[in-house]
């Protein structure tokens, strides 16, 4: 499968929840596709306008192709993140949590300490300790030829999600 | 108090404890919606012809009919409020956000 | 008397109750299973769907379920234990089980619309604000009443506070590890529950609070709710309230089969006096006192608000509305019974020095002794578990006080007028919570009957609004008027006696007089207003 | 010849006569066979006096015969709905739900499609009891769509099937945490009764088209419309992979004309008979003559022998 049967079937994956963009430039990088997936709770007492609490919860899907994956792709990425964090999160007073999962897939193989960086890459960032928020990252590798998928600890539950078979 | 009343008042006490420490109420309702959309599909399929579709393979859905009928009713009042026959319901678009 | 037989017979009364009267309410109302319940007519999949009779009742029961069952009864007992019993019984059934079902009904067949919206929609302008006052003043009493129980309980049992402050950052680091860093909710549950433990051993071995006097107490937990109801929800609030539903059910369970091992007899005197000293005379005060026991306003908001949006079929409203409350009678037997296995005048002391929540701690505190938990631990946990559950009702009813005095305060027409200062979220919370302290000082006993009062006029708006619907739809209302009249009546009486008894020392609790009164202005009011758009509608419905 | 064999052709160009004689032979050459009608005509009665109504009934040693009609099975099917209604669902939804069927029963497609569904039951559980089951099938059209049908209907029960679970699938997960309860999705009805009628559609469309159980016999007249609409309806069969066997050209007009009318008649029958001969070159290819009278029981015997040779 190459990347452009890839980028289809996780548009129509992601479609029915994302507002999906194709083709989108944030903070200097190219993404082939930018999902985003909001959602509002409260809980009300008597009238529905006396709310007790409300928050807000943000997810981004931002993928691209890259064939040629090394460790200081990865490192080059972890920088991308720090830096540009905060215009890809678009948060307010309610926002608690958004989650950003960077999915990338390669039609070649990937070389182990790539996958071993891929483990181990680990961001977490709170505004004014959790009060205002936070923001996490799942990084996702899926390797188009073999159909397999590696992530870092928090995308683990999720990796399966982003394999699709022919 | 054979043993299939006791059974029934066991799990209706597993399901009032459930009720009360309940915590994924947000995403079972999540999922029932998910559900009752594509029953509605499904009842699209069969049914159509009742909302004036004409549904070639009507008569082998008659033989469904007495297992759908309870909610039909509810059917077409949704399917009435979606934004056109076969896209998303009314309901999803978060106007307010 | 044994106290197990004491429960066992409440329990079948409430069973035939449930079967007959029950029943016969269904069948007067008009209860139809075939029609279509507003969960399916208008479902959405968000407020609107439809869930199992079994799982909305535990959810139901959860929402409405606070200290109220255990204070009430147990400060109602100074009067003796029979009167409080006869009252639980009969409120249960005749009263509070018609006002429940009454209240889940009438929403039910208004689209689940809350009885606050239909109370809402009905009255004008002036009517909104009367309506907003009332339930400010009786919010404001809500979190008077559970901050001074509470302190009250932290002085009692220095023990309780401790571990109380243990749990809450025990809380904030659960939802930082479960919510932030993405822990399993599985892993971290059981890790919880084991650190909830060993916060009980630790603040019963180090009693850091021991010194604390009951105004610093009061200080600390204004603070604690104004802070918690400022913060973000999921810094304390979802963390702390998921924790302590374990606490809340392991209470519960650790109560009724203490109590069934260890079986007390009732020591304490049945009957005490019509007057037990001090104008507190029981016609009104007893009704007033014992709130959630036998009925409560506060359920018809609750029940009819969310749990309408969700009954499948009519013939839950019986189990949801009676059911409930009739389970929250059992609780408030239990809660008796903790108080009356001592005799009197013990009790009166313990009523003095720690309050209702003492008297229970200490009395769940045996019966969990009967089956090997030693007694101070016991006491400990349950205190903490009592305490928990006053925190939660603190909490909810400071952020509704707050958003409801913005609201009164917001006059602003546009949105780019400068909002006044009283509309700022910090500013209200900080004079809610402030005035709620000021009157906690002012010591429990005087503020819970204010309390219970607004609680029960609110209870006599739901019946009276229930009334008017029925009549308006043609269905007898007898069932309801007599119970309307009976509480609006037991409202007055008990605002009246109020004011004259506390105006007597007019210096100390000049603000209790003053809220009295005003609480007994918006009554007549109310009811008044109340009346007259809901027999107008009627006519004009007819009319029209 | 094949175990199913399928009359095909226009209307009024004595297909009933065809296959009934037809049916004779094989089942006097040992076989035992089932003459299936679908003509609403039923002539099949009147050829061998005998009332066959539409459950199988001996009218030969070695043959059975049953008139299949629409309408009489769409009144069976619509009745077992509406009695299955009654214990299912509330009375006031019933009343409103029989006027659906009854408004159902009478729409266009429900004959033709009772008719089907009988069709492929008699091919599905018919096709061990006998060794030739013939069906006397009603004009061209209709047969073709009967081929087509199983395709149709089975990508239509497929997607159902589907959704059905899907749906299932996720309520399940609602009730029980996330997890999906194996249980719920086996004994769901609606899924039962899907793959119960899959199945069968299935293993009629296995027999029909697969095991190439099924041949079809076009008959029709020296003229040339008939010729065309064959020539079509081939097409369309092989593009189904459905085996043409044979085609009988009946109605032949006796050699020896005397006055000039039928002279010129026989003439023209003759130059149909080469381009039949030109066009179905691949094919068998049989003549049948005109009868003096109707074909009746007495004299269908002697047509049959005729067969033989086309064997």
């Amino acid at each position: 499968m190459n990347s452009n049967e890839y980028l289809n079937k996780l548009k129509s994956s992601l479609t029915k929840y994302f507002d999906i963009e194709l083709d989108k430039e944030l903070g200097g990088r190219q993404f082939s596709l930018y999902g985003r997936y909001y959602t509002r709770n409260s809980k009300y007492f008597a009238l529905r306008k006396f709310e007790v609490y409300s928050f807000k919860i943000n997810e981004y899907v931002l993928y691209h192709n890259c064939n040629n994956l090394d460790v200081d792709y990865i490192n080059e990425l972890k920088e991308y993140i720090k830096d540009n964090v905060d215009n890809i999160v678009i948060r307010d007073s309610e926002t608690m949590s958004s989650a950003i999962t960077l999915l990338i897939s390669s039609e070649e193989d990937i070389d182990n300490d790539t996958i071993k960086s891929v483990k181990k890459f680990k961001f977490y960032k709170s505004y004014d300790w959790g009060f205002k928020g936070w923001v996490n990252v799942k990084l996702i590798l899926v390797n188009l030829k073999t159909n397999q998928a590696y992530s870092n600890s928090l995308g683990r539950r999720e990796k399966k999600r982003f394999i699709f078979l022919k | 108090m054979d043993n299939e009343k006791v059974k029934e008042f066991l799990n209706n006490f597993k399901l009032f404890f459930q009720g009360a420490t309940d915590f994924n109420r947000k995403s079972q309702s999540l999922l029932m919606k998910e559900s009752h959309n594509e029953m509605d599909d499904f009842i699209l399929l069969c049914f159509g012809d009742i909302l004036g579709i004409p549904i070639p393979t009507s008569y082998y859905s008659l033989e469904l009919l007495p297992l759908i009928a309870d909610d039909l009713d509810g059917w077409q009042r949704r399917m009435v409020s979606r934004l056109y026959i076969w896209g998303e319901k009314w309901g999803d678009f978060d106007l307010d956000a | 008397m044994n106290s197990l037989i004491l429960v066992l017979s409440v329990i079948i009364i409430f069973i035939i109750a449930y079967a007959t009267y029950g029943s016969y309410l269904c069948k007067t109302w008009g209860l139809d299973p075939k029609k279509q319940t507003p969960a399916h007519t208008m479902e959405d999949g968000v407020d609107y769907c439809p869930a199992k009779a079994p799982v909305l009742l535990g959810h139901h029961f959860a929402s409405i379920a606070g200290a109220g069952p255990i204070v009430g009864p147990i400060q109602a007992a100074v009067f003796g234990w029979l009167p409080v019993m006869l009252w639980i019984v009969i409120g249960s059934i005749f009263v509070g089980g018609v006002h429940d079902m009454g209240a889940l009904f009438a929403s039910v067949r208004h689209d689940g619309k809350s009885l606050g919206e239909v109370i809402h929609s009905t009255m004008g302008d002036t009517g909104r604000k009367l309506f907003s006052w009332f339930a400010w003043l009786t919010l404001i009493l809500v979190i008077a009443a559970f901050t001074a129980i509470c302190a009250g309980l932290f002085v009692s049992t220095p023990a309780a506070g401790s571990t109380s402050i243990l749990f809450i950052i025990l809380a904030i680091a659960f939802g930082f590890f479960v919510y932030r860093k993405g822990a399993g909710l599985g892993v971290s549950t059981v890790v919880g529950v084991v650190l909830l433990f060993a916060c009980i051993w630790l603040g019963m071995r180090f009693q850091f609070t021991a010194g604390f006097t009951k105004s610093t107490w009061v200080i600390i937990l204004v603070a604690y709710i104004t802070v918690a109801s400022v913060a973000p929800v999921w810094i304390l609030l979802q963390p702390r309230d998921y924790l302590n539903s374990f606490l809340l059910y392991a209470m519960i369970i650790g109560a009724v089969l203490g109590l069934v091992i260890l079986h007390p007899t009732i020591e304490a005197k049945s009957f005490v006096a019509f007057n037990t000293g001090n104008m507190n005379y029981l016609f009104p005060m007893l009704f007033v006192t014992v709130a959630c026991g036998a009925i409560s306003g506060f359920h018809a908001l609750v029940g009819s608000g969310t749990t309408s949006k969700q009954i499948d079929n009519e013939k839950d409203v019986k189990l949801i509305g009676y059911g409930s409350m009739l389970i929250e009678g059992v609780l408030a037997t239990i809660a008796i019974i903790t108080a009356t296995y001592i005799a009197t005048p013990e009790l009166g002391e313990l009523l003095s020095d720690g309050g209702p929540m003492n008297v229970f701690a200490t009395g769940i505190g045996n019966f969990m002794q009967s089956f090997g938990i030693p007694f101070e631990t016991g006491k400990v946990f349950t205190s903490l578990a009592i305490s928990a559950f006053a925190l939660t009702s603190l909490d909810t009813a400071t952020r509704l006080g707050r958003f409801i005095f913005q609201e009164l305060f917001d006059n602003r027409q546009s949105a780019d007028e400068k909002a006044n200062v009283l509309t700022n979220k910090y500013v209200s919370t900080v004079i809610t919570a402030g005035l709620g302290g000021l009157l906690a000082v002012m010591g429990y006993a005087k503020v819970w009957p204010i309390f219970g009062s607004a609680n029960q006029l609110l209870a006599a708006l739901a019946l009276l609004t229930l009334a008017a619907y029925l009549k308006k739809s043609g269905k007898s209302n007898k069932v309801a008027v007599i119970p309307t009249i009976f509480m609006f009546v037991v409202t007055f009486a008990a605002l009246v006696l109020l004011i004259i008894q506390k105006s007597a020392d007019f210096a100390t609790n000049w603000i209790l007089v003053i809220i009295a009164a005003i609480l007994l202005v918006l009554a007549v009011v109310l009811a008044r207003f109340g009346y007259k758009t809901l027999t107008e509608t009627t006519e004009e419905k007819i009319k029209g | 010849m094949n175990k199913i064999v399928f009359f095909g052709g226009k209307g009024g160009v004595g297909k009933t006569t065809c296959s009934a004689s037809y049916a004779v032979f094989s089942a006097k050459s040992g076989l035992k066979t089932l003459l299936v009608s679908t003509d609403p005509a039923h002539s099949t009665s009147d050829i061998f006096e005998k009332k066959i109504k539409n459950e199988i009934t001996n009218i030969l040693p070695n043959l059975d015969a049953i008139e299949i009609s629409g309408e009489k099975e769409s009144k069976i099917y619509m009745d077992n709905v509406k009695i299955s209604l009654k214990n299912v669902v509330s009375p006031v939804i019933v009343k409103e739900i029989n006027k659906q069927i009854d408004a159902a029963s009478i729409s266009p497609g429900t004959e033709e499609a009772a008719l089907f569904d009988k069709m492929i039951e008699i091919i599905t559980e018919k096709n061990d009891e006998y060794d030739r089951i013939i069906f006397d099938t009603a004009p061209t059209g209709h047969t073709v769509r009967l081929l087509t049908l199983p395709e149709l209907l089975g990508a239509w029960l497929d997607t159902l099937i589907k959704k059905r679970s899907k749906s299932v699938t996720l309520m399940s997960m609602a009730n029980h945490h996330g997890q999906t309860d194996k249980k719920d999705i086996d004994n769901d009805e609606v899924i039962k009764i899907l793959r119960k009628r899959y199945e069968k559609i299935n293993k009629a469309k296995k027999i029909m088209m697969e095991d190439k159980l099924l041949s079809f016999i076009f008959v029709i007249n020296a003229e040339k419309l008939p010729i065309d609409e064959t020539v079509k309806a081939i097409n369309i069969l092989e593009k189904y992979n459905v085996l043409v066997d044979g085609i009988v050209v009946n109605k032949i007009l006796p050699e020896n004309m005397k006055d000039d009318f039928w002279k010129s008649k026989k003439e023209q029958e003759q130059k149909y008979l080469d381009i039949i001969m030109e066009t179905f070159k691949g094919k068998k290819i049989f003549k049948l003559p005109l009868l003096q009278e109707d074909m009746k029981s007495n004299n269908i015997e002697n047509i049959a022998d005729k067969f033989s040779e086309f064997n």
